[in-house]
């Protein structure tokens, strides 16, 4: 779908290791290096705890990497923070703003005067479904609306990357197919870069072009795995045997990882 | 559904109940003194605290203004000195960990015998009820607005970085404000402790105020007057409590109606 | 609301060798105004006469009121405080007058030279006890100097000598023969006016008390505990260095200023306790009339209910000296 | 993960900048005494506070142990009071309407002015003693106990209910075990007061105790071994509340346990 | 499968409306009817709020029907609580008491001693993947250990019916997939009555002999669906076009649902 070119972010051979106190360190990151071409939407994959959010944080520039670089456009940019707009997991809307002043927020933090920033948030909310709720506090919102509110206040910032740290692993079954289908339309009006953080293999397969699996902890990249479906998908597309046959294949590898982590957690929380 | 247990609410479900407790301890009490003939320097009954009291309303009222006066200000300046410290502590650990054991260590300080050296040194004047005041009632604040600081967790904390916030930009957009119901619930607690250390610094040196009236009517062997002002303290702690309620919902209107919201769902 | 478990019922003195717990409540930490009570301890006269007899420190209560609630059965009080309690009913009567006059005055530094007489306290600062005597008293005196008597008034208690010292009020009423004392020992001599130097009526400097009713059931109690106080006393007047020191030694973690204790003792032995015929003790309707007269006059009294007072009592019934004679 | 900020502990990281805050503190102390040559009864240099606290170690200690008397009497039968009326309010609603507002109420009471009422009541004992320290401590047990028993939530009845757990069973298999992280909280609270509060009942009658050797001690103007009696109580309450720790693990050991895993991961 | 007899469960007209203060009430339940057979599995599923948790709280016993009857083996037994072990969706294992005693909890309640309840417990602990962590406490478990324990002490009550609240609601994909796998294995071993309140369609289908659809609330029986799937099924069934089949029939149906719940919530939300 895309031509050879410089991709929008590259990760070279990144490694992290957390001291512990005592002299002792923990890794949490080894030597993953892949990269993400503009426009496509990668997922990331891997068992419980395996370093995901961590490796995230590295390249958002919220931690620097102990070894290896984050390059965008070709350029390192250890420990910059201006190329990704960041969404984690827990939507995080405050309280004390109302949903248009929440989606701002980015703006705010910037610089951008407040009322041009929430006219610009303001902009975004028919998009988002969100359309009559510029003034509602978060309080007012279900699950799948928060979490569209939550994506907005990251997209507005108008950054080049989306990264989405496990976005709807806080909603139920329903509601989160919902929002994947949600989620494939505004991609693909926007086309954003995007790498997704997700548990969720089905969520992995039906959002991405591109699957990573990640090995247990220390994070290693363990597969990577090109979605070649047709685009726009339909929620019919699951039960295609494509569908299945990626979701299959990711499954086995998936499962293997996580029986690795959870002995692994076992003999950790024994320690 | 995540009401705790039912409670049957409703202005008169929550007003009755405490008031029923009370006017029986109140006639228990009348009953008490009349039955036994005590003397009312013993312990008068409560008509006789009532009436008298009400006898010098005027009075009581001037030395009523005068507490209000140190408690306000003294309160004041404890509120300054807590937001102060608990930003400090906020931004620094190794002052979280300097402070705090003083902090903690200033609360176990007897001011029974504080009060009277505070006179000595700092005179007779405002500023030794103040620090009084604020003596009393700081540590509860500084408690709560640092517990309420670290409401905003890490992760709140990277959304913010990633945006580009720096350490001073974090703790305005995220945690002063999420701080807020957690002040205000400190506050709340502080604040009754405010007129009392109030009265506790005029009773051991001052012109006016309720602490001198309860001191003297009881040198002039009044217990029934001392009773009346302790009244009249409660009611103003009272008072004070719950218009940290309105103050809060002025203030922090988000915090009440999503509290509400969740209770009613 | 009865801590004292000998006053249930009397006891004839020391007849079956137990002793009598009498309760005694003091006025102010222990000071030479209390040495014939812990001479009479040290001495042995209590327990001869049959009495266990246990100090209450001071606590901020008047020991009238203590007195008159049965939370003491005896103690210390003064000619103001005791009127106006007893003029309100309360349950107590003087037995004993251990200092036959005035033994405070208005005091100020002495290098305070902006006070020459009574009425240039005005617009200055007093630090009070809290007594509602102390007031009309010291106007009284600004008054009959041609002031007039407008001055601020805090109220410090126990902290009052203190600010005077440092300076933060201007004049207080201390005891000349112990704070009076002790200031000069500690580098701020006082200078005073006299109340009688302007009018005022005399007044019993300090006075023994005891719970009316009690001692009316007790009266060999109350005979036997009143004498053997005022032997403690007399032993008091007769040897003073000796008796300081039994005070001292009484109380180790307070009276460690051995010089001020000995000079106090010995200025009150010589010229504060025994009255005009030198006897010790004794009380007369002329000088509670004096002082009462006046107390009434300025609306000072007031009866159990608040009531101001609009005739005289019964003076003589606020005192009694059949304890110490009979 | 959810450590709320990095925080260098250590047993050194903890104990030298308290210790050395107060070094500071003490020595600037000194030395604005003893260049501005204060006189020892206005401010007393640390250094003769400790001397001469030192001198009279032996009486202070008879005190100490006469406060400390009081204290652990008055703070028993404040636990006593505290879980009937914890356990009463958290077994009926409508008690829990009537008592609360009061409870708030009785925390408003100027002890300074009720104290010697007390000793008018209740004589010279150990009574208004113990009374005083209940007043003044139990309220927040009260409140812990009740927050604590509501920490089990709805479900966690309906869970014990299924299993066919009455009210009773409910209370003894889940709320009172799950209250017992707050209760120990509000029990450090609450007993860093407790010897504020006997000392404070000491100091308006009582034979012995810090109270009334301080109350004395000021009284013949040694504003210094004042200050030694109130760093006893200092060091008297902060050992208190560092027991509550120790009795915590005792008690709780699964609650420290599972702090410390949480804080760990 | 089961061939025709009293069923083991039957809901007759279940009925709930809740008194909201001032005279208002909120129906709940409306005129729900279904039966459970002796050693089936029944998934109840529905939108969020509809009433799921309510009407199991009224068959378990905890809540009076506002009119209708649950009977057990054809007895009425509105109220009575001794005839189903119920799960609820947190595990709401207890800090203070090791995993067996967490295990004994039900027994101890009705009156076995602690020791007798404790050794009964440990009977199970290797059937649910425990052994070895009878005395470990509960924060040393993973998630789905935790979870394994909660529905280890529902088991160890030995009552005939399992009622299971959204069991899995917590779990990440990954950990849940495994835990279904596994409780359909213990589940084909024991052969419980069993039902399952879940909003995860594929574990649903996986699990049930039959699936029954609740409306938006008030709830009432939208649909029930057979579930014709050979067992033991194994994890690679859920790719098959049955599998797809019912899934796809299921989603359909849901979506409609779900649409009507959240309309309905916002109205309730901004009134
Ligand atoms: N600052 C830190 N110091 C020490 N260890 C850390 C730190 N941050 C994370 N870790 C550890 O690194 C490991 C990976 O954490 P991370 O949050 O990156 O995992 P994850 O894959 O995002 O997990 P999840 O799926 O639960 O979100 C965990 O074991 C965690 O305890
Ligand atoms: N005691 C009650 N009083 C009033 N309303 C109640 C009560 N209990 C539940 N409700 C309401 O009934 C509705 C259904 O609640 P219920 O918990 O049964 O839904 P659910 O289907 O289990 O939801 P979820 O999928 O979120 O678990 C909700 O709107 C809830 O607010
Ligand atoms: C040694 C000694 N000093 C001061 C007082 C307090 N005091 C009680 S009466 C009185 C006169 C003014 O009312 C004063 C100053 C005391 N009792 N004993
Ligand atoms: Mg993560
Ligand atoms: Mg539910």
């Amino acid at each position: 779908m895309h031509a050879e070119m410089t991709p929008k972010i590259e990760l070279v051979g990144l490694d992290k290791q957390f001291a512990l106190g005592g002299g002792e360190t923990r890794e949490v990151v080894r030597d993953v290096s892949f990269s993400v071409k503009p426009g496509e939407f990668v997922s990331v994959i891997g068992p419980s705890g395996c370093g995901k959010s961590t490796m995230f944080n590295i390249i958002a520039g919220l931690e620097l990497p102990t070894e290896g670089e984050v390059k965008v456009d070709g350029a390192v940019v250890n420990g910059q923070r201006e190329h990704f707009a960041y969404m984690p997991q827990k939507d995080l809307l405050f309280p004390w703003r109302t949903i248009a002043e929440n989606g701002a927020l980015g703006l705010e933090v910037q610089g951008v005067p407040k009322k041009k920033a929430v006219e610009r948030a303001k902009s975004f909310f028919s998009t988002f479904g969100l359309a009559g709720y510029e003034n509602a506090h978060p309080y007012e919102l279900s699950g799948g609306m928060r979490q569209r509110a939550a994506l907005l206040r990251t997209v507005v910032q108008g950054r080049e990357i989306l990264l989405l740290d496990e976005p709807f692993g806080a909603l139920d079954s329903l509601t989160r197919i919902e929002m994947q289908n949600w989620l494939q339309g505004v991609w693909s009006e926007y086309s954003w870069t995007a790498v997704l953080i997700t548990h969720d293999i089905r969520e992995a397969v039906y959002l991405s072009d591109r699957v990573i699996v990640l090995t247990a902890r220390p994070a290693s990249v363990r597969l990577e795995l090109e979605i070649d479906l047709p685009r726009p998908r339909e929620l019919g597309i699951v039960t295609s045997p494509e569908f299945a046959a990626y979701e299959e294949q990711l499954i086995e590898v998936l499962h293997e990882e996580s029986r690795k982590a959870f002995a692994q957690q076992n003999g950790a929380e024994k320690r | 559904m995540k009401t705790k247990r039912m409670t049957r609410g409703g202005f008169w479900g929550t007003v009755i109940p405490p008031v029923a407790i009370v006017l029986v301890l109140l006639v228990g009490w009348e009953l008490a003194v009349t039955l036994t003939g005590m003397r009312p320097q013993v312990l008068p009954a409560p008509s006789r605290v009532f009436v008298e009291g009400f006898e010098r309303a005027d009075i009581i009222w001037g030395h009523t203004l005068a507490t209000l006066q140190v408690t306000l200000i003294g309160f004041a300046f404890s509120l300054i000195v807590a937001w102060a410290i608990a930003i400090a502590i906020d931004f620094s650990g190794v002052l979280r960990r300097g402070l705090m054991p003083l902090l903690v260590a200033s609360q176990t300080i007897p001011i029974i015998a504080i009060a009277p050296l505070m006179i000595i040194w700092f005179g007779f004047g405002l500023l030794p009820k103040i620090l009084v005041v604020a003596l009393v009632t700081f540590f509860p604040i500084v408690v709560g607005l640092i517990e309420g600081f670290n409401k905003a967790d890490r992760e709140t904390s990277n959304l913010l970085r990633s945006m580009g916030a720096g350490r001073w930009k974090e703790f305005v957009y995220v945690r002063l404000p999420s701080a807020m119901p957690s002040f205000f619930t400190a506050l709340r607690i502080s604040i009754t402790y405010a007129v009392v250390g109030a009265i506790f610094a005029e009773y051991v040196g001052a012109q006016q105020g309720l602490g001198i009236f309860m001191s003297t009517q009881k040198n002039a062997f009044r217990t029934d007057l001392v009773l009346a002002a302790v009244a009249v303290t409660a009611v103003l702690s009272i008072s004070l409590y719950l218009l940290t309620f309105l103050i809060e919902r002025v203030v922090i209107p988000w915090s009440f109606k999503e509290r509400k919201a969740r209770g009613a769902r | 609301a009865c801590s004292s478990g000998g006053s249930a019922t009397e006891s004839t003195a020391s007849a079956d060798g137990e002793l009598t717990h009498v309760t005694f409540a003091l006025d102010w930490t222990p000071n030479t105004n209390h040495t014939g009570l812990y001479v009479a301890l040290e001495k042995g006269y209590f327990e001869e006469a049959g009495l266990d007899v246990e100090i209450l420190p001071y606590n901020g209560s008047y020991p009238e009121t203590l007195i008159d609630a049965g939370a003491a059965d005896f103690g210390i009080g003064f000619q103001d405080v005791t009127t106006f309690s007893m003029a309100a009913g309360a349950d107590v009567q003087a037995i004993m007058a251990p200092i036959q006059t005035w033994v405070t005055a208005i005091g100020m530094r002495a290098d305070d030279d902006s006070i020459q007489s009574p009425k240039d306290l005005d617009g200055l600062t007093y630090a009070g006890f809290g007594s509602p005597s102390e007031v009309p008293t010291l106007q009284a005196v600004i008054k009959a100097d041609g002031g007039t008597g407008e001055f601020e008034n805090v109220t410090l208690g126990t902290s009052a000598y203190e600010a005077l010292y440092s300076g933060d009020v201007d004049f207080t009423i201390p005891f000349e023969t112990w704070e009076g004392i002790e200031a000069e020992l500690n580098g701020t001599p006082m200078k005073y006016f006299q109340f009688t130097d302007y009018g005022f009526p005399d007044n019993y400097g300090l006075l023994v008390l005891g719970n009316k009713t009690w001692m009316g059931e007790n009266p060999e109690t109350t005979k036997a505990f009143t004498q053997a106080l005022a032997k403690g006393y007399e032993d008091a007047i007769a040897d003073p260095d000796g008796s300081a020191a039994i005070l001292m030694e009484a109380n180790p973690d307070v009276l460690t200023e051995e010089e001020l204790v000995t000079k106090s003792q010995e200025l009150l032995s010589s010229d504060f306790m025994l009255d005009e015929n030198g006897e010790f003790g004794l009380m007369t309707d002329e000088q509670w009339a004096g002082l009462g007269e006046f107390y009434l006059e300025s609306g000072l009294l007031a009866d159990v209910d608040g009531n101001t007072l609009t005739e005289a009592p019964d003076w003589s019934s606020f005192y009694t000296n059949e304890y110490l004679t009979d």
